[in-house]
């Protein structure tokens, strides 16, 4: 089996004299989906901030691509495959769906000082990003604003954002949160329709979800990891049962 | 502003023609125009003082609704550019074509130089640094001796276009600021369609999510700031010429102060905002100035109301209105 | 001799300090609050002082003047509230900006017509007048001193009503997470409303207390305005230590620089260069001292959030 | 032509006069009729407002005293406020100049604003008569046949308080002034005649507020006197200051244009006492004179400065010039010969022009008192230079 795409290696971090993140190592491998899944309050957000880079570990060392990244930010990661999607949808709100998927391709390295004429007028940049709307089916949708899509079309432009920086690891932070039913399904269609090619780490509240998605699912219990396995070995695993899965049966 | 690929492409005459900078320089050439024929001296003055007056507020038009980068010390540049023609002059050189360019120079090199410092910091810090190294270079002019120190001095001449005194008279200067707002306002159009200004203001909307997406925009608004920076020191070059005198009160704080008023005034969306503001707020000056010595009130009066109009929920009042 | 002009200065920059802090708490705690940059708040110092100099001479004494002075700038601060700076909290900074500048142009104005141009008489309080032997050698003004009792009681208050209170704990909570204030079902708009008229009231006091040194004229907030603003921004916004903390340091820094920095730049560099660069670089040294700051500490010195 | 009769009506008799030139019939018809227009430039916004204020008032009293008319003419007075801001100032002259197309522009409180306007005033030989301002350069190499003062040059009220300051035996002096140009030439001028030691040189900032650091200095330094120039705000700033640090009576408090019926009002028992150098005083025993600050303060309700004064002899000059020259100013060389030979009683007493267009006149150490109706005013200690010329009068290449 090939190295992994990304890999902890016992990272702590404290706000004060709170231990948020305790001696969290794991790894997702090439072509893998590996869901992170806890109660609320597990920290599961601080971890994901210090994967992405807005924050830094107190210790333990984080590899990305075979490179210790743990001294990088955002921005550095973000150039080296790190595709994220936020928690809260976030894309430019005052810009049209297209300019985002735009935004995302020059971001990524399409000369971002460009040439001498309107970006959106230049055919390479304009067609790559429409045909990356339709792709994840919004080709209908390119002149709408992006503050006046909906949740789950928002989602999916995200998504389409990533995409068309040829990410190495997809970072998911629920994507499902606050998407209706039917949507929700859309996108999980479309993410299954993404299993394989990219790896990716799916934070995610929505058990059925993760179920489907997962080839991997780690239990985060009070900024530690309780257990890490196949889907299900976690579903059997009583520690979980008490600790997370009855609670979510509860609510 | 930046139009996206599929939409109907209006006919290209037609973009042009409706261009901003096509409407603003028509704008102001028709004012220059009708002065000029009712043999009005005074006219050509206030159409070259707007204008250089609107160059300087497009410029941090540019800063604060493009890049996101709310300058409270735009006066330094616009002072730094009046300062060049003072003491180029002094050394003799009184050429426009190289006085223009000097101060468009010098005036991006303190921006930059400033800025890579006060873009550390965001927000209200970031407006307040401005304003530190703005007060700064304001008491460095002040103690140049040399050049009127506090008093300031007057410029020995005009600057000479093409070596000929074409800017002695207001009306050839007022040609010639109304042309570079004109060439201001194309080329940042132009600059805020293209990939970086694309970049730029994605910066400004959303920058976590440019930062998630691979870009750290610091030298996208290093160069909007060398850029706003050095069409102020434009400005400033004019501004000198027009008031034949440079003084460090050009850089006071108030300077930023008004220039803000303007670019906010007329809205910080678009580029031709600044230019509507900076025209109201010299009419303003100019009508209220002539009838009381209590012009300010009126000046505040008005500005409160734009702010508490805007504001309101306009859709919601009709509404109310009907039921 | 040395020790005596020494201590004086000290004295000096730390009276400068805390009328500073009174100006900025005000600021900083609408600033942390509501997130609302407050430009008027130069004027409220002048209204403050314009107020206590009026009704001191009406009631023929100091001590009813300042009381009435006070409640009349609380009621101010109140008025101008309701009238325009309510519907500019939810606004653009910018806007704020604006409408705020719009107010003092029109304060000022009023001001100007009401009373004129000319500076108002404010006499020092004739208990407080002329100046006691506090080292051999070194004679000084009484008013200062009251001023910095003061506003070291102002200070230990505000650190009571932040830190003791349920009302502080709103406002403490209100500055870093303002959505959680709102979600305890607080109603934030009240609480500003409260906030903001004692800021008024603090710089109002403010005004009252330099009123006696300085010259109360329509433009005087002009100047201060923006000095509180460099207090507030190198000690963070909404931060009422961070205020205090550097408003201290930029009065001490003020005063101590204008008294030995050009003596100092002699010794440093030579009469001549020290005659032509030392009083631009006193002049110029706070705003050094806020660039110094902000370059290493992008929030200022206490601030938690950058806003 | 003949010269207007200040009995007959001006107008009639100037569109006689008009109409019976070669090429009058193409102005219009309106020119005639229109009255003698004086451009007005004052500092009215701001912390230095109130001395723009007195200078505006002197000014307009004067007109309102001779029923609106000055030498006759029906004047039409554009007043316009600089703000301190030398490119405003520039801009409004220039209407002033070419849209209003005033026959005169008068005032002016301060040097910088000086000269910026004097440059487009001048060019345009539009004649320029200072309320206030006398920078150097306008009395020496740059001296020009269209400026007069009605004020003094910058220098004088300096020299004053050094000539004083040398006469009164002073050993040791502190000087004190902001740091901008008008403080060095404030320092420069109390040096020309005090031989003296200058024990510290202070330069504060412009607009200072707080002075204590600087008064600890002075106690320290313990010095005979102390000579300082602050005008405006920063005037009533220092004299308050000054008194609460316990140095009144202590160290002679010598000045210029910090100690006036500006800042009295303000300062009030703080100032009593301290010494101004100036060329008038509400004090000075003429009838004119009485008569001028009676009036002013029935008018104002507040004693007159002597912004008030010069503003007021401003107008009075015009007045006198214009009676001389026949109602009109375009006559250029008939009307600078008019007011060059000062044809009016100035509230000063003695005045007279020097070649460069500056005053010869008597100086005055001041001193500030209480007067028995309560108010506050500055009356004549001593007489220092009698007849006086500027120090720079001789650059100057006029005749």
């Amino acid at each position: 089996m090939s190295a992994p795409v990304l890999a902890l290696d016992n990272i702590e971090k404290s706000f004060g004299a709170l231990r948020v993140t305790q001696g969290v190592s794991l790894d997702v491998r090439p072509g893998e989906v590996h869901a992170l899944i806890g109660p609320n309050g597990a920290g599961k957000t601080t971890l994901v901030a210090q994967i992405a880079g807005a924050l830094r570990p107190d210790s333990g060392r984080i590899r990305f691509r075979d490179r210790d990244v743990t001294g990088l930010g955002v921005a550095a990661r973000a150039r080296l495959g790190l595709g994220r999607v936020f928690q809260l949808s976030n894309v430019v709100g005052t810009f049209t769906a297209l300019e985002n998927v735009a935004v995302a391709i020059v971001a990524a390295g399409d000369r971002p000082f460009g040439p001498w004429q309107p970006a959106l007028r230049d055919p390479a940049l304009g067609d790559e990003a429409a045909a990356a709307l339709a792709r994840v089916g919004l080709a209908d949708r390119a002149e709408t604003r992006a503050s006046d899509l909906s949740h789950g079309e928002r989602r999916a432009l995200e998504l389409a954002m990533s995409l068309v920086q040829d990410p190495k690891l997809l970072l998911l932070d629920e994507p499902m949160a606050g998407t209706g039913r039917a949507e929700g399904e859309r996108l999980t269609e479309l993410l299954l329709s993404l299993k394989g090619r990219v790896p990716m780490l799916l934070v995610e509240h929505d058990m059925g979800t993760v179920f489907r998605l997962a080839d991997r699912i780690t239990v985060l219990i009070y900024g530690s990891v309780a257990v890490t396995g196949a889907p299900d070995a976690v579903r059997a695993d009583p520690v979980v049962r008490k600790a997370y899965l009855g609670e979510e049966e509860a609510v | 502003m930046a139009q996206s690929v599929p939409t109907p492409r209006r006919a290209a005459g037609v973009r042009l023609a409706l261009h901003p900078a096509v409407v603003g320089v028509l704008g102001f050439a028709a004012a220059l125009a009708i002065a000029h024929a009712g043999g009005s001296v005074y006219g050509a003055t206030l159409v070259a003082r707007t204008a250089l007056l609107a160059l300087a507020a497009v410029s941090l038009s540019f800063l604060i609704g493009q890049a996101g980068l709310v300058s409270f010390g735009h006066a330094a540049p616009l002072g730094i550019g009046a300062y060049v023609v003072l003491i180029a002059g002094e050394y003799g050189v009184t050429e426009m074509l190289v006085v223009l360019p000097l101060g468009f120079a010098a005036a991006a090199l303190f921006s930059v130089a400033t800025g890579a410092v006060a873009l550390r910091t965001r927000g209200v810090y970031f407006i307040m640094i401005t304003l530190a190294f703005a007060q700064m270079i304001y008491y460095v002019a002040a103690s140049l001796s040399a050049f009127g120190g506090d008093d300031g001095m007057a410029i020995a001449a005009r600057s000479t276009l093409f070596g000929l005194r074409l800017l002695k008279s207001d009306t050839g200067l007022a040609m010639l600021a109304v042309a570079l707002l004109g060439l201001a306002l194309f080329g940042l159009d132009r600059l805020i369609a293209s990939r970086y200004g694309l970049m730029l203001r994605a910066g400004r909307a959303n920058e976590a999510k440019l930062q998630a997406l691979g870009l750290d925009p610091y030298r996208h608004r290093l160069i909007a700031l060398a850029i706003g920076g050095g069409l102020a020191g434009v400005a400033g070059v004019l501004l000198a010429n027009q008031v034949e005198y440079v003084s460090p009160a050009t850089m006071n704080w108030h300077v930023s102060g008004e220039l803000i008023v303007m670019v906010v005034l007329g809205g910080t969306g678009r580029l031709a905002g600044a230019v509507l503001g900076a025209v109201a707020v010299t009419l303003l000056d100019e009508t209220l100035g002539h009838f009381t010595e209590h012009w300010k009130l009126g000046l505040g009066l008005v500005i409160v109301a734009v702010v508490l109009l805007r504001g309101a929920d306009l859709k919601a009042l009709l509404r109310g209105g009907a039921a | 001799m040395t020790t005596a002009l020494f201590v004086s200065q000290l004295l000096n920059g730390l009276q400068l300090g805390v009328i500073l802090f009174l100006v900025a708490a005000g600021l900083t705690l609408v600033f942390g609050v509501m997130d609302f940059i407050n430009l008027a708040h130069g004027v409220q110092y002048m209204l403050g002082a314009y107020l206590v100099a009026v009704l001191t001479a009406w009631t023929g004494s100091f001590a009813a003047g300042l009381l009435l002075g006070l409640v009349g700038a609380l009621v101010l601060g109140f008025v101008l509230e309701v009238l325009v700076f309510r519907h500019l909290t939810r606004r653009d900074h910018l806007e704020q900006v604006l409408g705020t500048f719009g107010v003092i142009l029109i304060v000022t104005e009023l001001v100007r017509i009401l009373f004129g141009s000319a500076p108002l008489a404010f006499p020092t309080p004739a208990v407080f007048a002329g100046s006691v032997t506090l080292l051999p050698g070194l004679n000084y003004p009484v008013w200062r001193l009251v001023i910095l009792v003061v506003g070291l009681a102002v200070a230990v208050l505000l650190w009571y009503l932040v830190n003791r209170t349920r009302l502080g704990m709103l406002v403490r909570a209100g500055s870093t997470h303002p959505e959680t204030v709102s979600a305890l079902g607080v109603d934030i708009d009240r609480l500003f409303l409260v906030v903001f008229a004692f800021g008024a009231m603090l710089a109002g006091l403010a005004g009252a207390m330099a009123g006696p040194l300085v010259s109360v004229e329509p433009t005087m907030g002009d100047r201060i305005l923006i000095v509180a603003f460099v207090v507030v921004v190198i000690g963070g916004i909404g931060s009422i230590k961070g205020a205090f903390v550097s408003a201290l340091v930029v009065g001490l820094v003020d005063t101590l620089g204008r008294a030995f920095a050009p003596d100092l730049l002699k010794v440093l560099v030579g009469k001549s260069a020290a005659a032509a660069a030392g009083p631009a670089l006193s002049s110029m040294l706070i705003y050094l001292l806020m660039a110094v700051v902000l370059s290493v500490r992008p929030s200022g010195l206490f601030g938690g959030r950058s806003a | 032509m003949p010269p207007a009769m200040p009995s007959v009506p001006n107008r009639i008799l100037l569109a006689a006069a008009v109409a019976l030139l070669p090429g009058a019939t193409v102005l219009p018809a309106s020119a005639v009729a229109d009255p003698l227009k004086i451009g007005f430039v004052s500092t009215l916004s701001g912390p230095s407002a109130p001395l723009g204020v007195h200078m505006r008032d002197g000014f307009q009293l004067a007109v309102k005293e001779l029923g609106g008319k000055l030498g006759g003419q029906p004047v039409e007075v554009i007043v316009v406020d600089d703000e301190l801001k030398p490119d405003v100032a520039v801009t409004k002259v220039r209407a002033l100049l070419d849209r209003d197309k005033v026959d005169l522009v008068a005032g002016v409180v301060f040097s910088n604003v000086m000269m910026a306007i004097q440059k487009p005033v001048l060019e345009s030989e539009t004649f320029l008569i200072s309320g206030n301002a006398g920078p150097s350069p306008l009395a020496g190499k740059g001296c020009s046949p269209f400026f007069f003062s009605a004020s003094y040059q910058n220098d004088q009220n300096h020299e004053v308080m050094g000539k004083y300051a040398q006469d009164k035996g002073y050993k040791r002096v502190v000087l004190m002034t902001p740091n901008y140009q008008a403080g060095k030439d404030s320092m420069a001028g109390f040096k020309r005649h005090f031989k003296g030691e200058v024990v510290e040189e202070i330069f504060t900032q412009l607009g200072q507020l707080d002075f204590s650091a600087e008064l600890a200095k002075i106690a320290a330094a313990n010095p005979d006197a102390l000579f300082t120039f602050m005008p405006g705000g920063m005037g009533v700033n220092l004299t308050k200051q000054f008194a609460q640090a316990g140095l009144a009576g202590k160290v002679p408090f010598l000045s210029a244009f910090t100690v006036d019926e500006t800042t009295l009002p303000a300062t009030q028992d703080a100032a009593v006492g301290l010494l101004s150098g100036a060329e008038w005083a509400p004090s000075i025993d003429t009838p004119e004179n009485k008569a001028f600050v009676a009036a002013y303060e029935k008018e104002y309700g507040v004693v007159p400065s002597l912004y008030a004064a010069q503003g007021y002899d401003a107008a009075k000059l015009i007045d006198g010039a214009l009676r001389q020259a026949g109602g009109k100013v375009s006559d250029k060389q008939a009307f600078r010969k008019a007011l060059a030979a000062a044809p009016f009683k100035s509230v000063r007493g003695t005045f007279a022009f020097n070649t460069n267009g500056f005053p010869i006149q008597d100086f005055y150490v001041v001193k500030a008192v209480k007067r028995p109706d309560g108010k506050f005013a500055t009356a004549v200690e001593t007489k220092v230079f009698e007849k006086a010329k500027d120090a720079y009068a001789g650059d100057c290449k006029l005749k």
